[in-house]
């Protein structure tokens, strides 16, 4: 499987630099680091307070979970369509995606804050437990890179609608789909680490 | 193709990530002006322990002492001073300096009245009972 | 220098170091105190020598910088400081105010001085590094927003450089950052958390920015590298310092009783506070490394170049190494604290404002380079007090193992002064290492006093002769 | 042009299928029974689907092979500390 997705028919040259701005990447990089380090501190601890990590995590709506890695995935994958759009010149297509990709965004956002909503109300707080510590630290932290993400896609989209990217001159595309692919793919792991792997 | 690495993106990542963690640091701080009257039993904070706290800051105790951690290290904790040594030796002890020892750290004379004196022991009282993640390790400050 | 009015710059330098020199005779006998306990102590208690050595820290460190932006801004805005007879009115002010507190720390008591000073009306007296009395904290703000002014309305009138920007942006957000020094609550541990708003916010956090602001700026100019480059760099760097620093506050918050949750969010954002400082360094000696030209004032170059490097052991090294919450579980308030305390100010703030007066003071003097001799008297200095400021936080360091060793663990811990007795040796460490530091400090300012410009000429005949 | 665009859609289209079947796959073991076996399924799974949000859609599969290198260190690097975690238990 993994072979037929990479047998790109475009033959597109390897050894392209990074997609999008250096600088961007940097910051990637940097969130990655900490989510990393954000996660091994959750396995590490959980692994000497298993029953109350297993115990508490059954509290968790795993449908909200899984709806949202939904979300995610697609406007990922909306993103992944307003880049190709944009490389072949259609500025609209581009921008049309990229609103795809906000309004799942904001659904992702919504359904969030309704799972934290019934969260508080069930008195779960960050300082209920050492599990609801790392979930509610690791959504919410989350949580504001998607709505970071969702400010930069958003100027994308704007200037995409304003015809200010072409074929060749593309890097906002680039930039902010960079970012918005790593938050999807730190969704990738929370949603397995925090509401799956037990 | 050539990397590109503009300005103007560095800087508005440095903009951006400026926003972005204050914004985390105020939703933190948020919870934890909720949280902290009750680790640190706000509502035991009588007026003899202000007056208390008052003579402390007053009297720069944090000059030599420390307070959960944070002052001077010349002379011991007051976090749980009052544990380890309870109120009638605080009370003996303030009036008594200084000791005169030669070459012992001295501690000033402060010429509180016993009243005085009574409000920060109240203060070293409240003091010890704050929830601080169980620091200092042991009673010795 | 280009402009007339970067002039004013000097006497901000002169009196940085003047009051440098004090801070040390201070630091002197506050360490000898440690050793002999009633060392002075009807004349002025530990606690007075102690916030007198860390307020002329603050009162020198800050005349440096702002004698940097009053440099520094014209020069990048390349236009005249806005007002220089204002800047010059500012530093009397600053440096008399400086004074008066100084003065009054030293002849009366503290308690009195509180309130002769309306400390009743606005508490905000008896918290570490903010113990001036009111009075000296409102002229702090009107020194500050003086300053704003002066360098704000420079800026605008001028050439807008990234480190401009970033260096006027950093000069607000220190003045902006000093104004919780008017809050001070009831409660101690809200005290305690909002303290820290100042204290890691300048030194984790502002200042930081300002580092890196002046250190750019001796780049550009020392190697004549692409400002572009730099810029660019600088940006990332300090992003790097926002994208820790700011949640990183919570390694203060362990144990002063802010919730449980500090321990884990300041632990892994602070880890990465040291980030910063390699980038740095990496920064610094890419520039050297593709420089365009030879600045003869190679002083300046070494402070330059020391400046990241001491940064990175002082904030970053030893500063982790007290970061993460099981350590500092055991070293919270103990010398080791002071060790990092230490080597991270001299490194990264002290350093860096010697740098700028290395690399400003000859141009303000008129002349592009000091004297190969006044340089080597220079370069003695920068040794002898970086090496020993590092022999003060190696004892300090063993001070505070002692503690976190003999009074932090173990079933059966000793008191505090059984434990400060055992840490004696390490005390005399540090005062015959402060006496070197000294000693470097009058070598390094000796420098200043050796007359005469760098001569290409003859450096160029030797060079041949050889 | 058009030939080759048609062309580049394809990988991005099938990436993010297998993605929301290997999602669906892991919602549907999350309900199972705990155990070894299916942690490091799941954590399998899991990198899996980081890879292929950094090769197809991030599209580093054309980039220096360095970045997706540095990529798959840092997802193996994340999923063995957290395999070990669990493991060591």
């Amino acid at each position: 499987m993994h072979n037929a997705l990479t047998a790109d028919p475009l033959q597109q040259s390897r050894g392209q630099p990074l997609p999008g701005d250096f600088a961007i990447w940097v910051f990637i990089f940097a969130e990655l680091t900490v989510f990393g380090v954000l996660f091994a501190a959750y396995a590490f601890t959980r692994s000497a307070h298993v029953d109350l990590f297993n115990a508490s995590q059954l509290t968790l709506n795993r449908a909200y979970g899984f709806a949202n890695t939904l979300l995610l995935l697609t406007s990922s994958y909306f993103v992944a369509r307003a880049l190709r759009a944009i490389k072949t010149g259609r500025n609209k297509a581009c921008g049309n995606w990229l609103a795809g990709a906000l309004g799942l965004g904001a659904l992702f956002l919504l359904l969030k804050l309704i799972e934290f909503h019934q969260d508080f109300a069930r008195g779960i707080t960050l300082s209920a437990n050492l599990f609801y510590m790392f979930y509610l630290s690791l959504t919410f932290f989350h949580f504001m890179h998607v709505a970071m993400g969702m400010i930069i896609l958003a100027v994308v989209a704007v200037k995409a609608y304003a015809g200010r990217y072409t074929a060749d001159r593309h890097t906002g595309v680039e930039t902010g789909g960079s970012y918005w692919h790593m938050v999807d793919l730190v969704w990738i792991l929370l949603f397995a680490l925090v509401y799956v792997i037990h | 193709m050539q990397e590109v690495f503009t300005k103007s993106m560095a800087r508005n990542i440095f903009l951006g990530s400026a926003v972005f963690f204050l914004i985390i640091y105020l939703a933190l701080t948020y919870d934890t002006w909720q949280q902290i009257p009750v680790r640190d039993h706000a509502d035991k904070i009588t007026a003899s322990v202000i007056r208390g706290k008052y003579l402390v800051d007053t009297n720069d105790c944090i000059g030599c002492h420390t307070i959960n951690g944070e002052g001077s290290y010349y002379a011991p904790e007051l976090d749980n001073v009052y544990k380890r040594r309870g109120p009638e030796f605080i009370k003996l002890w303030i009036p008594a300096q200084p000791s005169g020892v030669a070459g012992r750290r001295q501690m000033p004379h402060f010429n509180f009245t016993p009243a005085q004196i009574d409000d920060i022991v109240a203060y070293l009282q409240w003091l010890s009972n704050v929830d601080t993640n169980h620091w200092p390790p042991n009673i010795e400050g | 220098m280009k402009y007339q009015s970067q002039l004013v710059a000097k006497p901000y330098f002169i009196a940085a170091l003047a009051l440098f020199f004090g801070q040390i005779v201070f630091g002197l006998i506050a360490g000898m105190q440690f050793l002999d306990g009633t060392f002075l102590f009807s004349a002025a208690h530990f606690n007075i020598v102690r916030m007198t050595h860390t307020n002329l820290l603050i009162v020198w460190l800050l005349m440096a910088f702002m004698g940097a932006a009053y440099y520094i801004v014209p020069e990048e805005a390349q236009t005249e400081l806005y007002s220089p007879k204002l800047a010059l009115i500012t530093f009397w002010v600053f440096l008399i105010a400086a004074a008066l507190t100084v003065v009054g720390y030293l002849l009366v008591p503290y308690a009195h001085l509180a309130a002769i000073t309306g400390n009743a009306i606005v508490p905000t007296m008896g918290r570490g590094y903010l113990e001036q009395p009111l009075p000296t904290k409102i002229g702090i703000v009107l020194v500050a927003l003086s300053l704003l002014f002066n360098v704000t309305m420079t800026l605008i009138k001028g050439r807008k450089t990234s480190i401009n920007l970033i260096l006027v942006g950093a000069l607000w957000g220190l003045a902006l950052l000093f104004l919780p020094s008017f809050y001070f609550p009831e409660d101690t541990v809200k005290a305690s958390y909002s303290w820290w708003w100042i204290v890691h916010g300048w030194v984790e956090g502002d200042w930081e920015l300002i580092l890196g602001a002046l250190l750019g700026f001796i780049l550009i100019k020392m190697t004549g590298v692409d400002r572009e480059i730099v810029e660019k760099w600088l940006y990332i760097i300090m992003a790097m310092v926002l994208i820790s620093g700011l949640v990183g506050i919570g390694h203060h918050y362990y144990y002063i009783g802010a919730p449980a949750y500090w321990i884990w969010l300041g632990s892994i954002f602070s880890a990465m506070e040291p980030i910063p400082f390699m980038l740095l360094i990496a920064f610094a000696f890419k520039m050297l490394f593709q420089r365009r030209r030879e600045h003869p004032n190679k002083a300046a170059m070494l402070w330059a170049m020391g400046t990241p490097i001491m940064a990175f052991l002082g904030a970053g090294l030893w500063g982790f190494m007290i970061t993460l919450a099981p350590a500092q579980y055991y070293i919270h308030g103990t010398n080791f604290t002071a060790a990092h305390g230490h080597l991270a100010f001299f490194g990264a703030y002290a350093m860096v404002s010697m740098a700028i007066i290395s690399y400003a003071m000859p141009m303000l003097r008129g002349r592009e380079a000091n004297s190969v001799r006044a340089q080597h008297w220079e370069i003695a200095g920068f040794w002898i007090m970086v090496l020993s400021m590092i022999g003060i936080a190696l004892a300090l360091t063993g001070a505070g193992l002692v503690t976190a060793y003999l009074q932090r663990s173990g079933a059966d811990p000793l008191g505090f002064m059984q434990v400060q007795d055992r840490a004696r040796v390490f005390f005399w460490g540090r005062e015959i290492a402060g006496a070197g530091f000294f000693t470097g400090l009058l070598v390094y300012l000796r420098s200043f006093f050796i007359q005469g410009e760098y001569q290409y000429t003859a450096q160029v005949k030797r060079a041949l002769a050889t | 042009m058009k030939n080759s665009y048609l062309h580049a859609i394809k990988p991005c289209t099938g990436a993010w299928l297998s993605l929301l079947a290997l999602a669906a796959i892991s919602f549907q073991l999350a309900y199972d029974k705990p155990g070894r076996i299916l942690m490091l399924l799941v954590l399998v799974l899991t990198l899996l689907k980081g890879q292929l949000v950094v090769d197809h859609f991030m599209g580093l599969r054309h980039a220096r092979p360095v970045w997706r290198v540095t990529m798959s260190v840092y997802l193996i690097a994340v999923g063995t500390l957290i395999g070990v975690a669990y493991l060591i238990r």
